[in-house]
């Protein structure tokens, strides 16, 4: 239960882990372009050396940053075979009925796989070294620019907020709803499909029903506490970026750029 | 129809978002239920339905996105055309809902449904195409993913969707659609 | 400081209007504390939802705190000075952090940021939560997620609060926790209405209203109501253990010399009929 | 014995620590018992109750129904679906079906007895708690009031006539006719030999009853025995803030032979006021 509402958040005392958010968040998304971007030799040596180093930044361990990835040797194996042997071309190494193998077919998947496990990592340094709290204000701060389009920032700010608030009840509410439906004899293995699709009413409907009663009733403690609209409060505090936030910002922005020459 | 205050609205649509992080985790202790019933449709549809096209489309992007972040799933790769595909869902029930007035809540709900889950499966399709997997996604690949291997999916959605609106008009959690007279 | 004159109110349900309050007529002192005691569904949680304009007044005429609650210019302004704390305490949470959580009312009144730190602060050392501001209020115990519910609307600084059946979920310990601090606050000076149907609860309280299918049945000191074999039979409730036992021994040819409301009486009584 | 616990620990794994929910718990339930368990919040009580149910996996040790080890391969869990009822803490909030009589035969469902035996089931159940069958029987369980939906919600587990009983926490936040309505019930089904365990932190209702109490205290047996034996440990109990009844409260206060129930405590009182008076 615990470990679900902090993610995959490992403590630590590094750089990383206190690096404003909003400015990780954007860093984050220099170097996403920074990997998905390799194509050649040496932007791959780039986008790889980037990835090493700030890894190193982060003092998290290896198995911490590899720890999705490890879940997943299946699914990459899948991915790489799929590029593989359905890659059309001429020249077949190897045919056999709709599978042609071909050595442009075999460097293709290798770019998915490589560019999978760049992103893989990189996603990982984030959610371990950032709570989804911080993550989400982050956000928030970054929408902002958005409400020139008139679009309610604050107010998804706030669903954002309790959606986040409401996992670890809901969970175990789940939880709890699915062993007591078991309880009462409830089953989950059978062939007929609409039959199949109905043994999971008694699961989902009660699910649904907590949490739409926890949504009313939320909504009225919050009215009684003078809630009336998102745009009407008090604001949120300016914290400016420190500048080691903008050095990273600077240096991953240099990064981004040299990729797109290579 | 009396509406529902926007705050109740939101407050549900941040359940619904819960909810996509919460039922792909509840139902992972039942063999094969998570990867083939994709649960974290039904929150984005029923959040559609019941808040509006608005509150379905935040939905339908902040759900995955959240899962992704809390608990890796789905995977990053897979995250945006999953989000594009949940967001039409939320934003096409909303509209339909609108439109569509039958004279029967459960009627209107599951044609609404239907063209969202048609219209999400054709926008996230050519997103694929076009953008995320630009060249590899074929027309094969779009059916046999977004339908033959989705049947099991579909028909729970089919039956849980308009069984849950049901449910939570009996329970006077939503204000009914059409009140007796 | 709560003046209700003659407030009914009817909610619409498929077989048509279901009628939840009759007549109600109440009035309730400034810095008392009232206990509205009644068995499930006799109307007291519509009653303090009434008090603080959640539900749109339909009948009568209800004051609170000298802000008349059908006008809705004042619904704002009326909730400030008039706080409530709910049953289940993991539905009145908006945010995951403690702070936060106690921040969000003085927020919504537009508290200059600069005075909120402050107000957060003092409001969690009156319910006893110095350095918990970081915690996830997820991760109290039951006894403590109320007393933060407590410091939520202690944060606005209100006139009068509400319980509504807020120990009704909780274990006796927690329970004791929190009616321990619904006496200091009412020590400190707030009008306190406890919603409950726990005669136990009741026996704290200075007045009683006992109510029974939407109509005060009777309005009195706790003593006057809860040893009242004859009333309380009529609102479908226990009497306290205490006055049990004199009805009981009464029944058997046996006067203590008075009725006892609580377990200390009842030994006194005893020791007096030696 | 129905029920043997053997050296049974629970641990979860709690980002990276280990933290123990129960540990080393021995013990043994026979046949047509009446158990009250009780416990602070957090203290293990109804993991305790959910391994017995099979609900639960336990970190190591034994739990053995009627002699067979529920958690070995070999073993059929539906046999102990059909043995075996549990009613959760607020258990209203597991109805989802269109009508109350679905609701209730839900856990008839996969039993294989014909249409008239399940509605005779049903039927029993819901007049069991109260309700008039034929009034009730088409209503949307959604739809009832609070204290309805909970007495629908423990019929669907009656209707299965379990051998034996797990209640946690059932008459928390029911009034106090509904409750005795209910304790009452209790009774009889322990009068015709189901075995019941029940959670509650209502020291008068347990004590009313129940004839064995368990008392858990961080993850650990600390008491077991007669209601009589357990409260006449007033102390060890209010240092984990636990109450004791009434009646085994104002006994000792008034040196009266210790009883629990209330009943038992009028008694002593009348005959000792009654004796003083001639």
């Amino acid at each position: 239960m615990n470990r679900s509402m902090t993610g995959q958040y490992v403590q630590k005392d590094s750089v990383l882990h206190k690096m404003d958010a909003r400015a990780k968040l954007l860093c984050f998304i220099l170097l996403l372009v920074v990997m998905l971007k390799a194509k050649t030799v040496f932007s791959y040596g780039l986008a790889a050396v980037t990835l090493v180093a700030v890894c190193a930044l982060s003092k998290l361990s290896f198995s911490a940053l590899t720890s999705t990835l490890s879940r997943m040797t299946t699914f990459l194996i899948v991915i790489f075979l799929m590029n593989a042997l359905f890659f059309s071309t001429q020249e077949a190494i190897w045919k056999w009925g709709i599978f042609t193998l071909s050595r442009e077919g075999i460097v293709q998947g290798l770019h998915v796989v490589a560019h999978v496990v760049l992103v893989l990592v990189l996603s990982n340094l984030l959610t371990c070294t950032t709570t989804p709290i911080e993550l989400t204000t982050a956000l928030e701060v970054l929408l902002k620019p958005l409400k020139v389009f008139r679009i309610p920032v604050e107010m998804i700010a706030l669903v954002l907020s309790v959606a986040l608030s409401f996992i670890p009840t809901l969970l175990q509410e789940a939880d709890t709803i699915r062993k007591a439906q078991i309880a009462r004899g409830a089953r989950f293995e059978s062939r007929n499909l609409i039959e199949k699709a109905r043994s999971f009413l008694p699961l989902i409907l009660p699910i649904f029903l907590c949490a739409f009663r926890r949504a009313d009733e939320l909504s009225l403690a919050m009215e009684a506490r003078g809630y009336r609209g998102a745009a009407k409060r008090t604001k949120k505090a300016k914290i400016p970026l420190k500048k080691s936030d903008l050095l990273a910002l600077g240096i991953c922005s240099c990064i981004c750029a040299v990729q797109f020459f290579l | 129809m009396t509406k529902m205050s926007i705050l109740k609205r939101a407050l549900i649509c941040a359940v619904c978002i819960a909810l996509c992080v919460v039922l792909p985790m509840a139902f992972h202790s039942i063999p094969d239920a998570g990867s083939i019933l994709s649960p974290m449709h039904i929150p984005a549809l029923l959040c559609g339905l019941v808040c509006g096209p608005w509150f379905g489309l935040l939905c339908g992007l902040a759900g995955p996105l959240l899962s992704s972040q809390l608990t890796g799933m789905p995977m990053m790769a897979y995250l945006p055309p999953m989000m594009v595909e949940l967001a039409v869902y939320g934003l096409v029930a909303g509209l339909m809902m609108q439109f569509v007035r039958t004279k029967k809540s459960l009627a209107d709900v599951v044609i609404s449904m239907i063209v969202a889950m048609l219209v999400g499966r054709i926008v996230a399709g050519a997103a694929k195409a076009l953008i995320f997997a630009a060249g590899e996604f074929t027309m094969a690949m779009w059916i046999s993913s977004y339908f033959v291997a989705m049947i099991p999916g579909i028909i729970m959605h089919l039956v849980a969707v308009p069984a849950l609106y049901y449910a939570l008009e009996k329970a006077h959690l939503i204000p009914r659609r059409y009140p007796k007279a | 400081m709560i003046q209700a004159q003659n407030v009914g109110f009817a909610y619409e349900t498929d077989e048509g209007l279901r009628r939840v309050l009759h007549e109600v007529t109440l009035s309730i002192q400034s810095g008392e504390m009232i206990a509205v005691l009644g068995q499930n569904g006799c109307g007291k949680s519509t009653f303090a939802r009434l008090c603080n304009a959640l539900l749109p007044m339909q009948e009568g005429k209800l004051t609170v705190a000298g802000f008349d609650t059908s006008d809705k210019k004042m619904t704002f302004e009326l909730r400030r000075v008039c706080g409530m704390v709910f049953q289940n305490p993991d539905n009145q949470f908006v945010s995951s952090v403690v702070q936060e959580e106690v921040a969000f009312g003085p927020e919504n009144y537009e508290v200059p940021r600069q005075d909120i730190g402050a107000i957060v602060k003092a409001a969690l050392h009156q319910v006893a939560l110095d350095g918990f501001e970081h915690r996830a209020p997820y991760t109290l115990s039951g006894g403590q997620k109320q007393r933060l519910a407590i410091a939520g609307v202690l944060a606005l600084s209100p006139k009068v609060i509400i319980f509504d059946e807020a120990t009704a979920m909780l274990d006796p310990m927690c329970r004791r926790e929190v009616l321990a601090m619904m006496k200091k606050l009412q020590a400190q000076g707030h009008t306190i209405v406890m919603i409950t149907h726990y005669v136990e609860e009741a026996v704290l309280a200075d007045r009683v209203a006992l109510m029974q299918d939407g109509k005060i049945l009777a309005f009195g000191t706790a003593r006057e109501i809860l040893c009242d074999k004859e009333k309380m039979d009529a609102a479908k409730l226990l009497m306290p253990h205490a006055a049990r036992v004199y009805y009981d021994l009464l029944a058997e040819g046996i006067t203590l010399p008075m009725c006892p409301l609580t377990e200390e009486e009842l030994l006194e009584a005893i020791c007096r009929f030696n | 014995m129905q029920i043997q616990l053997k050296q049974l620990c629970l641990q979860y794994d709690c980002e990276g620590r280990k933290s123990d929910v129960l540990q080393d718990i021995d013990l043994q339930i026979g046949r047509g018992e009446f158990i009250g368990i009780m416990g602070r919040t957090g203290c293990g009580k109804t993991s305790l109750v959910q391994l017995m149910a099979g609900l639960l996996t336990p970190t190591s040790g034994q739990v053995l129904i009627d002699g067979e080890d529920i958690n070995s391969r070999h073993y059929d869990k539906t046999i102990l679906r059909g043995k075996l009822g549990y009613v959760f803490q607020y258990p209203e909030y597991q109805l989802f079906e269109t009508t109350v009589y679905r609701d209730v035969a839900f856990a008839l469902k996969y039993s294989k007895l014909s249409k008239k035996e399940v509605e005779a089931r049903v039927r029993q159940a819901l007049e069991d708690m109260g309700f008039d069958f034929a009034a009730i029987r088409e209503e949307s369980p959604l739809a009832l009031s609070g204290g309805e939906k909970r007495r629908v919600a423990i019929a669907g587990v009656l209707a299965a006539q379990p051998e034996i009983l797990i209640l946690d926490e059932p008459i928390a936040g029911l009034d106090p006719q509904a409750r005795d309505a209910f304790l009452k019930l209790l009774k009889k089904l322990h009068a015709q030999g189901t075995t019941i365990l029940m959670i509650s932190h209502n020291a008068d209702a347990l004590a009313d009853c129940a004839h064995r109490l368990i008392v858990i205290n961080d993850g650990k047996k600390a008491l077991d025995g007669t209601v009589e034996e357990v409260f006449s440990h007033e102390e060890v109990l209010s240092q984990m803030h636990l109450d004791v009844s009434f009646a085994s409260r104002m006994s000792k206060k008034l040196a009266l032979p210790h009883s629990v129930t209330y009943e038992a405590f009028v008694q002593n009182l009348k005959a000792k006021l009654g004796g003083d008076a001639q």
